[in-house]
């Protein structure tokens, strides 16, 4: 039995609304209890601030398009990689950082649970081979949906429960966790070069439109009563004047009910929302549109979102939306990686350097840093980068700095090339919210865990949760007034305990922890038609055989197991 | 007749060579399947040798005698085609315009025929470059 | 400035990785610190007295400091690299990397170099007597940037792969070239003052290749159209002007297409 | 009574078929008959329950025979031999699991090694292309579905892949491509008139070492420019014609081969082959793929580049951190420069692929083969350990030449005794850890699966 006495913090802990107290964190073994014996381990954590480990609710880490990105980018290598810690694995890539580096530097952040946020099916042993080799951090997957030839036949019929079935089979079958839609229907036409950028538009062959798949999928979801939401990447990303269209997908949700016994409320996440917030009609009078889309978002209060925030370094994009990343190519000239998956969906990879010294870089900095200054609901906004689209996860200390100070945003701001432009175009030079410890710990605790279904068990400090306690090197009381401390508090935890056990001590891994892959256990009532549809589209559609296409237990060797079951 | 010919040589997979690889690399399938150059009727005829006479392919590396035969998929005149494999890698250049992979494609070899003599086993080849051969087994 | 020589007095069994030979790690240095500078051969850590008796001095800055390599080299691989001032002068062979990611200085190899030599330069000048192996000034692999400023001289012959993604700078070969000349290129100028087999300017976006010998086989995204005279290297020469790659994407200007621009010796 | 194991995958070339069907003698030890394989996969099936299997590793004695020895002395020599040497070599994985590819990581990491696979002298220009101008593919089933234009560009796999053409290419009839091979076009360019040039509506019988002209013409005209009457021995009208079939396709496809990464100009022919199916896809969808040998060898890519970041030639002796670089790295380049002094061959064979000359370098020193069969590299070995045949006589994930993972089956039990090349690697990584004095690092390894436990809500 082992046991940690996390001392004297300020705890930081929005699910309790403890909100910078001194307090003891008790340990023992995985669990966070309400007292310790005289014996248990004493961490003093005097004047530092405490938090639960961090959720991660959407990032690439795992998985073919990451691997594509990883294999297809020596350059992002070359004298970018740090140098090992001792006896400890080689941590490569600066975008795309190999899996080892992966948990190494979420750990080093205080990172307890991350969300690969793509999991194309037929790839899906290989999304779990990556998985496994990631160290210490919990994960899933969620597999896609949105362009799966059995989804839009089913959704095309209105069938809902037959595309129940289907889904719980193809989450069970994957490992997977959830339902991702990436570009409903677009990513399907672009299999024969074409896109859907309209809710409207209907898909090739299949003649459902977007808006049908979304809200098909949604039903789903809550007919399945899943831990998670959909989650979704909406049609038309990355193109000016899109705001629209992301309106228009939001109130899609309008009305439907969160039914789930996880304690979740949204009915849909709308992911990496920056890249969906954007007006104007041409790069030439792009502007941010974050306004408007929050204002829909604060008082719609069945769906999430996630930032997207632009970090500016040179990157790596990867998206199941094919045409997309086709497109982007088609604007920087640079390497265009892709792959179409049969039946299922597509992937893209391009690199990408958001440059300080471009305009439309700046706007879209500036778009996401406001949607997280717009919000009005931190528990319903989380932090991410859409890692590595938008900048690389290892950035989200960076981000932190952004929201929590108005001095640093001006800073970055002044060293922009186009400055005032930027400031033409978007609103971030007049914000002067600044977001505080409590809120930043919803965006990326308690917020995250509950939109995921798991504040059983993540994002609080709670007795009874998983024991995850980051310790940061920040006084609550006395917040510095050099934002670059924020930064580099966030950057690298002073302890980290992730499942009971000290992973990171002053920034440096201590040990490979307890990882453990989280996936749902989705039950419906045997469905006969889909049963047989499932075996006819093996026969003659897909090039890999039914029996060798599910994931076996043994590539997810820690697993935890989450029971959905629909009664009949 | 020409005492010589020069033919540009590349060597390639072939399913005769598949299967007989994984039956075994020791085995006289393989030896049959592998040790032999396909060239053009043409430049059989200008070497002045008919198909399945025994020829000495030389290369900017070194010589392997294999047997001439008739191309089984059709080879134009001028260029000359030794399955991949122990037969074919005697003379491929390791040169690799530094990327990692020889010339096994499109190098400069000279055939002239030597139907007295014999055709070496793949073990003999390989064991008897690195001073291993020891006579037959 | 002030003179640093080594000395080397044993071959390495494999190669010596010496990412340590360059101005800017021996300024302000005394020889027996020199020596202490860490060198590699495969997984062995070393120093650069094990292999090399250092003498002389060195500058206060790289800009005052020369380094002079008594002996040959051949198994020396990364000499000056990523320097940015002074001056190294190799008297013999030297292996891969010369004067790879070089932003400035002078380096003179009196023998040949292997491959590899001015990999992703940005400024400086390299010379080397001898013969190149392949990739003179090219990209690393993967990256969009090649050698984007700074003179590479080859007296010799070089081999495949001059100048690949190159976007700035000067290559020149002044005996004959192999393969694969300014491939992927968007700047820069090479000159091969002898003759090149082919696939020259291939996959080429921008930039100025002269070849003052023959290349044997053309690209066929190449057309020429005109016949110009110019200064090349110092020599008038009379040349046929061609452009391309018709085949690749060009940039435009006012409408106008720009190619990239190839001049062969004419006939 | 015999029984019959279904769904299983064919070790052999890239087309990682995974409907075999094997029967199986009443003891489960023996395989009888195998069904829907070729004739290469047949054989790989049959050689591997073959009697005559080695089942102790041979140590090669002074006098030149070589003498059996333990498994435990095997893996204290093979761990001797990386620790001593100052640059290693590993090299092979053609066919091997991605469980081993794993397991060698870690192995290669610690002891200071250079990590290689048989991509190295196969379609490692591929990756060089692919590091340079990207990769616009799909999977197989993609073509199935879909192509209506095929393009065999130096590839022939009615010999490399005999049932590729079968299964994803030509033949098959597929969601939008009912009618199969009639709805589809196949152009073939090659120097010869291969066995898929014969089945082919077009061959382009293409000068030998000039694919790149041919190529860059492909592309000149696509973008509306003239090109010389001929290029690369083909007449302009066959181009034209050759080009107009491509740019009318509404899926096409280009395979492509050793015969454009195996001759000169290697990573450009497939570079520019890229570039190309960039171009076409600004009028129809284009996928571009390499016909992958081995059916694992895209697994080290996979494998490696999560660990490591880089698909081949690791250069891990830093310690620090990896280096990549072909023409420096590979395995053949490291050979000829005598820039390694110790080699291991494993799941290949190096003895009968390598340029010989390079083979007599590697020779100098220890040199070692792990292989479940006799071949040339194990019988010019220092020592020679067997090990169980992947995909017959051991499980793991395979990564066909499209890069989709395919769980291969375990067959029949390997000869009693024989580890397995992931064991035999743990092994090895143990014993290092052992002679370093230092704690071995796992992360949970695969196989130990607990039971499930549900979230307490």
């Amino acid at each position: 039995m082992a046991e940690i006495l996390v001392k004297n913090g300020y705890v930081i802990d929005p699910a309790q609304k403890i909100d910078g107290d001194v307090a003891d964190v008790a340990i023992r073994d995985d669990k966070i209890v309400e007292s310790v014996s005289s014996g248990a381990r004493v961490i003093d954590a005097r004047g530092k601030v405490v938090m639960a480990g961090a959720l991660d609710v959407h990032a690439h880490v795992a998985g073919p398009k990451v691997n594509v990105g990883r294999l297809f980018r020596p350059e992002d290598k070359l004298f970018k990689s740090p140098e090992a810690q001792p006896n400890y694995r080689v941590e490569m890539g600066f975008s795309v950082p190999s899996t080892f580096k992966t948990g190494y530097d979420y750990a080093r952040m205080g990172y307890a649970f991350v969300m690969e946020a793509a999991m194309p099916p037929l790839h899906s042993p290989h999304v779990h081979e990556e998985i496994h080799d990631t160290p210490i951090i919990d994960q899933a997957a969620l597999p896609v949906f949105a362009n799966n030839w059995f989804v839009l036949e089913y959704l095309k019929k209105g069938e809902i429960e037959n595309s129940a079935a289907y889904v719980a089979w193809l989450i069970r079958a994957t490992k997977g966790y959830g339902i991702k839609l990436v570009n409903p229907g677009g990513t399907e036409a672009w299999g024969w070069g074409l896109n859907c950028l309209k809710l409207d538009d209907p898909v090739p062959f299949f003649d459902v439109t977007p808006a049908e798949i979304i809200t098909g999928l949604m039903k789903t979801n809550e007919y399945l009563g899943l831990p998670h939401s959909i989650h979704i990447h909406q049609n038309s990303l990355g193109d000016p004047g899109n705001y629209t269209v992301t309106l228009d997908s939001l109130k899609l949700a309008k009305g439907m009910k969160a039914k789930n016994k996880f304690g979740r409320t949204q009915v849909m996440h709308s992911t990496h929302l920056q890249f969906h917030s954007y007006g104007g009609d041409s790069w030439a009078n792009f502007e941010s549109k974050a306004k408007d889309v929050m204002n829909y978002v604060n008082q719609q209060k069945n769906i999430t979102i996630d930032l997207g925030c632009v970090t500016l370094d040179e990157t790596t994009t990867m998206t199941a939306d094919g045409p997309f990343e086709h497109h982007l190519n088609a604007l920087n000239h640079l390497k265009w990686a892709n792959t179409d998956v049969e039946l299922e969906t597509a992937a893209g990879v391009v690199p990408y350097i958001y440059d300080k010294d471009i305009k439309v870089c700046g706007i879209q900095w500036a778009i996401g840093l406001e949607l997280g200054l717009f919000t009005k609901d931190c528990m319903r906004t989380f932090i991410t980068t859409d890692h590595p689209n938008a900048g690389p996860f290892f950035r989200y200390p960076r981000v932190i700095k952004w929201l929590m100070s108005q001095k640093a945003r001006e800073a970055t701001l002044e060293t922009f090339k186009h400055r005032d432009k930027v400031i033409d175009a978007t609103e971030i030079h007049g914000i002067d919210r600044e977001l505080t410890l409590y809120e930043i710990a919803q965006m990326t605790r308690a917020g995250p865990a509950k939109a995921l279904g798991l504040a059983g068990m993540y994002g609080s400090l709670a007795p009874g949760m998983d024991a995850n306690v980051a310790v940061f090197n920040l006084d609550y009381k006395k917040m510095p007034s050099n934002p670059e401390k924020i930064e580099q508090a966030f950057q690298r935890a002073l302890w980290f305990i992730k499942s009971g056990e000290i992973v990171v001590k002053d920034g440096e891994i201590t040990s490979h922890g307890n990882k453990r892959t989280l996936w749902v256990n989705a039950k419906v009532k045997e469905n006969p038609q889909v049963v047989r549809d499932i075996h006819e589209k093996f026969i003659k559609d897909y090039t890999v055989n039914l029996d060798n296409y599910p994931v076996r237990d043994y590539l997810a060797p820690n697993p935890f197991v989450i029971d959905v079951d629909v009664e009949a | 007749m020409t005492e010589k010919i020069v033919l540009n040589m590349i060597t390639q997979r072939s399913i005769e060579e598949g299967v007989a690889m994984e039956k075994g690399k020791t085995t006289p399938e393989y030896f049959e399947a592998c040790s032999v150059v396909e060239m053009n009727p043409e430049d059989m005829k200008a070497l002045g040798i008919w198909r399945n006479t025994n020829v000495r392919v030389t290369s900017e590396v070194g010589s392997v005698i294999v047997k001439a035969i008739e191309p089984t998929q059709y080879c134009p005149p001028g260029l000359a085609h030794i399955r991949q494999g122990v037969w074919a890698n005697q003379v491929v250049p390791p040169r690799t315009q530094s990327t990692g992979v020889p010339q096994y494609s499109g190098f400069p070899v000279t055939i002239e025929p030597v139907p007295s003599e014999k055709r070496k086993g793949a073990l003999e080849l390989v064991q008897g470059a690195v001073g291993l051969w020891r006579g037959g087994k | 400035m002030a003179t640093v020589t080594l000395t080397p007095y044993k071959t390495p069994e494999l190669f010596l990785e010496c990412t340590t030979i360059t101005p800017d790690a021996f300024c302000g240095k005394a020889p027996q610190e020199i020596a202490e500078l860490e060198v590699r051969e495969g997984k062995t850590k070393l120093r650069m007295g094990d292999y090399f008796h250092v003498e002389g001095k060195a500058g206060k800055t790289p800009e005052e400091t020369e380094i002079q390599i008594l002996g040959d080299c051949t198994r020396v691989k990364y000499i000056g690299f990523k320097m940015t001032g002074g001056a190294i002068t190799v008297n013999g062979n030297a292996d891969m990397y010369v004067g790879g990611w070089m932003k400035g200085g002078k380096i003179h190899v009196t023998g040949n170099v292997h491959s590899f030599c001015g990999i992703a330069m940005e400024g400086g000048e390299i010379l080397v007597d001898g013969k190149a192996e392949n990739y003179v000034g090219c990209a690393y692999r993967g990256d969009w940037r090649g050698m984007r400023g700074g003179t590479i001289r080859i007296r010799g012959s070089a081999g495949n792969d001059i100048g690949t993604f190159m976007l700035g700078g000067t290559i020149i070969i002044e005996k004959n070239a192999f393969i694969h000349v300014s491939t992927h290129a968007e700047g820069g100028t090479i000159i091969i003052k002898g003759n090149v087999e082919g696939r020259v300017g291939g996959q080429m976006v921008k930039g100025d290749i002269y070849v003052l010998g023959e290349v044997q086989y053309m690209l066929p995204g190449f057309q020429k159209i005109e016949q110009v005279e110019k200064e090349v290297d110092g020599a008038k020469v009379k040349l046929d002007h061609y452009i391309g790659d018709l085949g690749e994407r060009h940039p435009k200007s006012k409408g106008k297409e720009i190619y990239a621009n190839l001049f062969v010796r004419a006939t | 009574m015999p029984k019959i194991v279904t769904d299983v995958g064919c070790p052999y070339c890239g087309a990682s078929c995974d409907d075999l069907e094997i029967l199986v003698s009443d003891d489960g030890k023996k395989i009888l008959e195998v069904y829907n394989a070729c004739a290469i996969g047949n054989e790989v099936f049959h050689h591997a329950s073959s009697p005559d299997r080695l089942k102790r590793p041979r140590l090669r004695q002074p006098d030149g025979t070589y003498q059996e020895i333990s498994y435990d002395e095997a893996v204290d020599y093979t761990a001797k031999v990386l620790l001593k040497a100052k640059k290693p070599l590993i090299y092979g994985f053609g066919s091997t699991n991605c469980e081993a590819m794993s397991a060698v990581g870690r192995v290669a990491e610690k002891s200071g090694a250079v990590l290689d696979n048989c991509a190295s002298i196969c379609h490692g220009p591929s990756f060089l292309a692919i590091f340079d101008n990207g990769y616009p593919s799909c999977t197989l089933g993609e073509v199935k579905n879909r192509a209506d234009v095929v393009v065999f560009w130096g590839c022939n796999p009615m010999h490399a892949h005999p049932r590729h053409t079968s299964r994803y290419s030509i033949f098959p009839r597929g969601f939008f491509t009912e009618k199969g091979q009639r709805q589809r076009k196949m152009i073939s360019i090659d120097p010869r008139e291969t066995e898929t040039a014969k089945l082919a509506d077009i061959h382009l019988m293409v000068q030998q070492g000039h694919d790149y002209e041919l190529f860059d013409a492909f592309r000149t005209v696509l973008r509306g420019h003239d090109i010389p009457d001929e290029v690369a021995g083909i007449r302009k009208e066959a181009i034209l014609e050759a080009a107009g079939i491509m740019k009318n396709a509404r899926f096409g496809m280009i395979f492509f081969g050793m015969g454009c990464t195996h001759t000169d100009g290697r990573n450009h022919n497939v570079d520019i082959a890229i570039s190309l199916t960039r171009d076409l896809n600004t009028v129809a969808k284009y996928s571009i793929m390499a016909m992958r040998g081995h059916y694992n060898i895209a697994g080290p890519g996979q494998v490696w580049s999560w660990q490591f970041g880089f698909p081949y030639c690791i250069d891990l002796t830093k310690g620090t951190h990896a280096h990549m670089n072909p023409g420096e790295t590979s395995s053949i380049d490291l050979a000829m420069r005598d820039e390694v002094d110790a080699f291991i061959n494993i799941g290949t064979d190096a003895g009968a692929h390598f340029p010989i000359d390079a083979v007599k370098h590697l020779r100098k020193h220890p040199f070692i083969t792990i292989d479940p069969n006799i071949c040339m590299a194990s019988e010019i070995s220092d020592l020679h350990i067997p090990v169980a045949v992947v995909g017959v006589e051991e499980a793991g994930v395979v990564y066909r030449m499209d890069n989709v993972p395919i769980q291969f089956k375990k067959v029949v039990d390997p000869p009693e005794g024989v580890i397995s090349d992931e064991q035999l690697f743990d092994r090895v990584y143990l014993r290092i850890c052992e002679l370093t004095e230092t704690e071995p690092t796992w992360i949970p390894a695969k196989g130990h699966a607990k039971a499930p436990v549900t979230a307490g809500q």
